[in-house]
């Protein structure tokens, strides 16, 4: 996957002059890819759980509706709240709403595509009756840092902090085979030199945009998650084999439950992305944002069949299916075409990877 | 099946089915209650169903609101030339059929609409008298929705000439799926990174997607840049009153509801078309000429926002939130003094 | 003398119109070997399911160390003393060896992560005493051979530490070498007072490591007899039936 | 499922003082339902393979927009094909992008659910390029029959001759236990004096509508072929173990193959009945179909894990998917509400079902 | 004297750094047993699966009947004479004990339909003849036990009609009644004229019915003996290493 990307860049540069790896567009792609990166990351544990949520999109938009509509003035209640509070609240109910499908799914032993499907329906309808259909806006200016707009980086100085604090927690965990960490070194270098060659409104180095932060630390907890805990272990255990893990002991479904509620809490995550970086709270948020998310974590390697994936290949996955967007309307094609380039190009990446996969068996 | 007319002179209350076409964006929740509300004076039933955007669901829903027992349809077209089979069935129930907002190719129907290739072409209008000249980008609607052709249709209308004479150049033209918010927001930012940071003016054709622009231009430091929208949705209005928005094309969606309510309840009490108070005869684009009652849309900008608010349409501290009410501020949002 | 580890009264599961086991009662004592043999499809694997909380019994009663058991599901059985190697093994996979050992009592750090070392250590301990040499403990264990995934299983089984231990075809995919190994084993477990039921087809097993020997047929218990009564040509006619 | 979808019906009757139940309201459900329900007839056999298909709403808007650009004036070519012809290019057209995408998955054994989002993505499109975003109409009086429209009925002796050739057939398939036939020959004379409920728009009975036949006839041939053909026992064993299928010197590939093209021809004959009804090909056709042609299985009781499945209960599901939206517009709520109330009676239908099925063990 | 039913010269398979079959020759003719030995892990079911069409070998080759055979998939092999029965069964779950005898060659009926009688009538016979009343040919395998199931997958594999039978541990999971029977079919086979390779643990089945025994040791054939050579004590000390 890794690879193909690299190509996929190459040849969109190419053809863009450039435009496309200059640091602002790289810095927007990565903004852009967030959102469907966090709720991938969640992804991946539910699919290696052999299940799969449809309604994320639904549920990003119905909390974000509630997160705007608690801060903004004339919103859900007469007063409105503190936009921390009412950041925290729709975390938690987008968590709840997880857990709630995840119930039905774990406890009742519906099959995850109906239950979701109809979490999908439910939350639709009611993220349009939370504000009668209206958009909310305008939202608290602090919020709206978190989405990377105007004040949404942190500078330069902090970008190059977190970089070297980052690769020196890589050089200490890896002290025993130096080289093998060379690479990953380089990245985030790469990374934090390019987020602060894009100049910030001020003129000085905007560095590191929270959202990507964000999508950092979601994905590194993820991938302690499903690596270094025992969560994460029956997660895998249970898509490998669900009776063998409830033979073991496992308590399936408990399991089962935490990880529609984990995703649940980073679709309250991504609607917070949104949001902030939307300045607004629309009806139509995060429709069909479902299938973008599960395409993410199939590219980045998750099995439908359940039992495999990582949170590391959900985000590369994400960039790969925004990169293509992001490519695509620089080079101004047209929607109808770009359509079609991209489902050709995916098909193509997809066979290119596998075969890699496959010869170096 | 007795006729409509029949049984509304039979003293039997009036029911109206309205297929609405969606109902993504603020304004149709607008139409529909004073529709509504228009209907319960009149002592008429209200009947609805909801397309989802969808012409096959919209064939659906006709269906069964004739089924239903509705005396007179209300139709918000989602693609008027896929509703065919949906005439023939009311006509074959004897049953009128009003083409709301939207217009439908065929000989007996009764249009009430405000003109959207006249939406368009006000947008474009109002963006060349603040910026006459420069880079121009097109955020259109979805490929998938008819009614986007309309509106870019008067939007170049408008610009066609100072497009032809050079002093606008389009450097950016792209469709956005669903009309999402969201996704015109990445839209602009690639146009914008393409553009190598800067832009002139964007003719967008919504309310909702001018959020995501007004956004992506707030992000790159370009707020200000003149971005046109329609809908009058509350909070395009306040960024009018803010200056991140030119104009947002008000069709005052209440009026339309009330005519609507007026016309049908007319139409059902055996009414003839031509005789409905104020409808004119209208010539389709193919030639059809049907009875048409037409309402002008307004350009809502920074210097007539008290429109809008003395209207009833919004509140004024809806529209001025957060705007310095110095003497900088618009008229609307001045204190007094 | 205290309450056998393992008793068993009436013990019925019936499948649709199957009765697959049909009103067994018996028990196995500490530091006992029962060894239950009898013809495929004879309800062996299913009273073992029963007594794992794998199946639910639909009567019948179950003591473990004189306590009642309701073994309402597996886990409720390992917390109740009772270890299961099931007959279809239920390995996960997609997991390598050292995780299946551990599978569901992962060791974990003072952290609360997983002690991945310890738990390699521990595992690789476990399967040379049972294989020497045995190298795969980092690899998924569908690539492992047929009688490399049993003895995964067996591990996972010996692990548990549990006062009552379930085997069911233990040795059924073992070389003969392997096979030698788990009997020695078993032997050390007993001397060690753990209470087993072994299930075997291996009737040459059966007679090296059970005290007394129970035959099933349909569903029934038919015999249970002392080891002593017993030799291979008695035991292999009464198995046969 | 079918006892849920009695009590489904009579509560909607109920709140709708019976106008559900009419013989209207009936034919016009049935017919709304037929081109899921053709649809989840060839997806029960993908799914069964194991696979998933996601592109078929695409698929249906584009042939169904190859299908019109055929035959109308100035569309395609220049000279309009006589609508037989048009129809058979176009679900030629469509079995053949089935079995592109077939290829991809059994060949180049890549995940169906990227090869058929990327599909998805591609025809959607394609779709808008056939015919530059615009509606294709009119379309042929006599091709428009098809869709069940004014004269796409066959009137009431044709009717009772398909009825009561339909109940002789069960009656001889069934004469060794012919107490076991009766509701099915029951439910044949009910639904064919249904039918004839219906006046036509000469006064006289209509008759059962052309997509209802289509639909009868489709679910019948894939029973036929799922049950009692060795390509349906092949896709079967495919989904229960795909090595087990290989080593049994089943031609996985092939029957992978030819599972994703039946699915795309009917895709095809979907597209037909849809056009044909709309009177006109419109871009937006089919889109997002295919969440309701999977759910239409899944609710008949197909596995997603493989392996189980049957055209019957896929019919089933997709009335049941189609009773909800039709049963819901005969309720006074707004269209939010409505979503929101579908979801939860969905969920609650599953949940009931699956109890009733564990209870049945 | 005509060529071997089936003869494999320097058959080689590496996965990864492992090399699974080393370099094994030897044949086996028709009307022959050759039983195949060793630990767990030795390599003999990555043998027998590069012999089924399953696994593709790195180096080596393989002739039946004389005829070089290139086993590039499963189907392929059936057509070249092979039958095979597999260590882990290789059954559909889902289909049941009818469907799966005949999986991969359904009998059809004049129509093209499936003959459901004839395959139902044929699979009774055949696992009647394993298993006196074995039942359950319209259930799911799924729900059969471990030594049902094992015998469908041999039923399966003698349908095939083939020349040469590789048999992959098939009484693993038998009880001494059906483990006979199996036995008594060997040599039903054996007299005509079939050539069969026997995996198996089992090494009193193994002297039962083979001619010569071969003896596997990590990848590498070690020795080949024949039949009369050995006893029990002599074949467990070779068998075991
Ligand atoms: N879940 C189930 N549903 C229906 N029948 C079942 C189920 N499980 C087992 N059976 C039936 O119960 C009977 C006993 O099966 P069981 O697995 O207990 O036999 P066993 O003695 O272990 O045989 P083996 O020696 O072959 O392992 C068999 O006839 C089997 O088909
Ligand atoms: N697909 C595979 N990938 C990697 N290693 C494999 C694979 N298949 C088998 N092996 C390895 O090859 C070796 C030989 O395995 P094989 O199954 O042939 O043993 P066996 O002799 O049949 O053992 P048993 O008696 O336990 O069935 C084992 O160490 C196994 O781990
Ligand atoms: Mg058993
Ligand atoms: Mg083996």
């Amino acid at each position: 996957m890794l690879a193909a990307l690299a190509v996929l860049w190459l040849a969109l540069a190419w053809v863009s002059d450039g435009v496309f790896l200059s640091p602002r567009n790289l810095v927007n792609l990565a903004v852009q890819a967030s959102a469907v990166g966090v709720m991938a990351c969640g992804m991946v544990l539910v699919i290696a759980a052999r299940q799969i949520d449809l309604s994320i999109g639904s549920v990003l938009g119905f909390t974000g509706m509630v997160i705007a509509g608690l801060q903004v003035q004339g919103g859900l209640f007469d007063a409105p709240l503190p936009w921390p509070a009412a950041l925290a609240a729709g975390i938690a109910l987008a968590c709840a709403i997880g857990a709630w499908h995840g119930a039905w799914v774990a406890y009742a032993r519906l099959p995850s595509f109906l239950v979701t499907l109809a979490g999908l329906l439910v939350f639709r309808g009611a993220a349009w009756l939370v504000s009668d259909g209206r958009t909310l806006a305008p939202l608290d200016d602090a919020y709206t840092r978190i989405g990377g707009g105007l004040g949404g980086a942190i500078g330069a100085p902090a970008t190059w902090a977190i970089a070297a604090a980052a690769c020196a927690a890589i050089a200490a965990a890896r002290w025993r085979a130096p080289l093998h960490a060379l690479p990953a070194l380089a990245a985030l270098i790469a990374c934090a030199a390019i987020a602060n060659a894009v100049p910030g409104p001020d003129g000085t180095s905007a560095g590191a945009p929270l959202p990507v932060l964000v999508l950092g630390a979601v994905a590194l907890g993820v991938h302690g998650l499903a690596t270094r805990t025992r969560f994460g272990r029956h997660v895998f255990a249970i898509g490998g084999s669900p009776i063998a893990a409830e033979l073991a002991g496992i308590d399936v479904r408990g399991v089962t439950l935490r990880a529609f509620a984990l995703l649940g809490a980073l679709s309250g995550v991504a609607a917070a992305l949104t949001t902030a970086r939307l300045g607004a709270a629309t009806n139509s948020m995060g429709t069909q944002t479902e299938l973008a998310v599960i395409a993410a974590a199939v590219l980045g390697g998750t099995s439908l069949a359940g039992g495999a994936g990582s949170a590391g290949g959900a985000v590369l996955g994400a960039l790969w299916m925004q990169s293509l967007e992001n490519g695509m309307v620089l080079l101004d094609v047209t929607s109808a075409l770009r359509q079609v380039v991209i489902g050709l190009v995916l098909i193509a990446a997809v066979a290119a990877d596998t075969r890699a996969r496959r010869d170096a068996r | 099946r007795a006729s409509a007319a029949a049984s509304a002179t039979s003293g039997k209350e009036v029911v109206v089915g309205v297929s609405w076409s969606h109902f993504q964006e603020e304004r149709w929740k607008i139409d529909e209650a004073s529709l509504v509300a228009g209907l319960r004076e009149r002592g008429a039933r209200y009947l609805s169903a909801d397309a989802q955007s969808s012409s096959e669901k919209q064939l659906a829903d006709v269906e069964n609101l004739i089924t239903r027992g509705a005396d007179v349809l209300v139709v918000v077209a989602h693609d008027p030339s896929a509703l065919g089979p949906a005439l023939a069935s009311a006509r074959a129930a004897r049953i009128p059929v009003i083409a709301y907002d939207r217009l439908i190719e065929a000989p007996d129907i009764f249009y009430l609409s405000f003109d959207n290739r006249r939406v368009g072409r006000i947008q474009a209008e109002q963006i060349l008298a603040v910026a006459p000249r420069g880079r121009f980008a097109f955020i259109k609607g979805s490929p998938q929705d008819p009614n986007t052709e309309f509106v870019h249709a008067g939007q170049l209308d408008a610009l066609r000439p100072a497009i032809e004479a050079g002093r606008v150049q389009v450097v950016g033209d792209q469709y956005v799926d669903g009309w999402l918010p969201d996704v015109a927001q990445r839209v602009m930012e690639q146009v914008l990174t393409r553009g190598g940071g800067s832009i002139d003016a964007v003719v967008c054709s919504n309310d909702g997607m001018a959020g995501g622009v007004a956004a992506a231009l707030a992000a790159a430091g370009l707020s200000g840049i003149p971005v046109s929208g329609q809908d009058g949705d509350v909070a395009a209005l306040n960024r009018i009153a803010l200056g991140r928005q030119t104009v947002s094309v008000w069709k005052d969606s209440r009026a339309l509801g009330r005519a609507a309510a007026e016309v049908s309840v007319a139409l059902a009490g055996g009414t003839p078309p031509e005789k409905i108070a104020g409808a004119s005869p209208f010539t389709t684009p193919r030639g059809v000429r049907v009875p048409a009652l037409l309402l002008e849309p307004v350009a809502i900008t920074r210097a007539n926002l008290d429109r809008v608010i003395d209207a009833g349409w919004v509140t004024r501290a809806s529209v001025c939130r957060g705007v310095d009410p110095g003497p900088q501020a618009p008229p609307a949002c001045r204190a007094p003094n | 003398m205290s309450a056998p580890a393992l008793e068993i009264a009436g013990l019925t599961k019936r499948f649709g119109g199957v009765t697959a086991v049909d009103g067994v009662t018996f028990s196995v004592g500490a530091g006992e070997v029962v060894a239950l043999v009898g013809h495929n499809g004879a309800g062996k694997t299913t009273l073992v399911e029963l007594l794992s909380g794998a199946l639910h019994r639909d009567a019948g009663e179950v003591r473990v160390n004189g306590r009642a058991a309701s073994l309402r599901s597996p886990r409720e059985a390992q917390l109740a003393g009772v270890a299961t190697l099931h007959q279809h093994l239920a390995l996960a996979d997609n997991l390598d060896a050292t995780a299946n050992v551990f599978l569901g009592h992962e060791r974990r750090t003072r952290l609360g992560l997983l002690d991945e070392r310890a738990m390699e250590r521990e595992a690789r301990a476990l399967l040379d005493g049972l294989s020497p040499g045995f190298a795969a403990l980092r690899e998924p264990v569908a690539l492992l051979s047929g009688g490399q995934r049993q003895l995964v299983a067996i591990a996972r089984a010996l692990r548990l530490d549990a006062k009552v231990l379930l085997m069911d075809e233990p040795t059924a995919a073992l070389g003969p070498g392997e096979r030698a190994r788990v009997v020695e084993l078993v032997q050390r477990l007993v001397a060690a007072r753990l209470a087993i039921l072994l299930v075997s087809h291996d009737l040459e097993t059966a007679l090296a490591v059970a005290q007394r020997i129970a035959v099933m047929r349909r569903g029934r218990l038919v015999a249970i007899r002392e080891r002593a009564e017993l030799d291979a040509a008695s035991l292999a006619a009464l198995a046969v039936g």
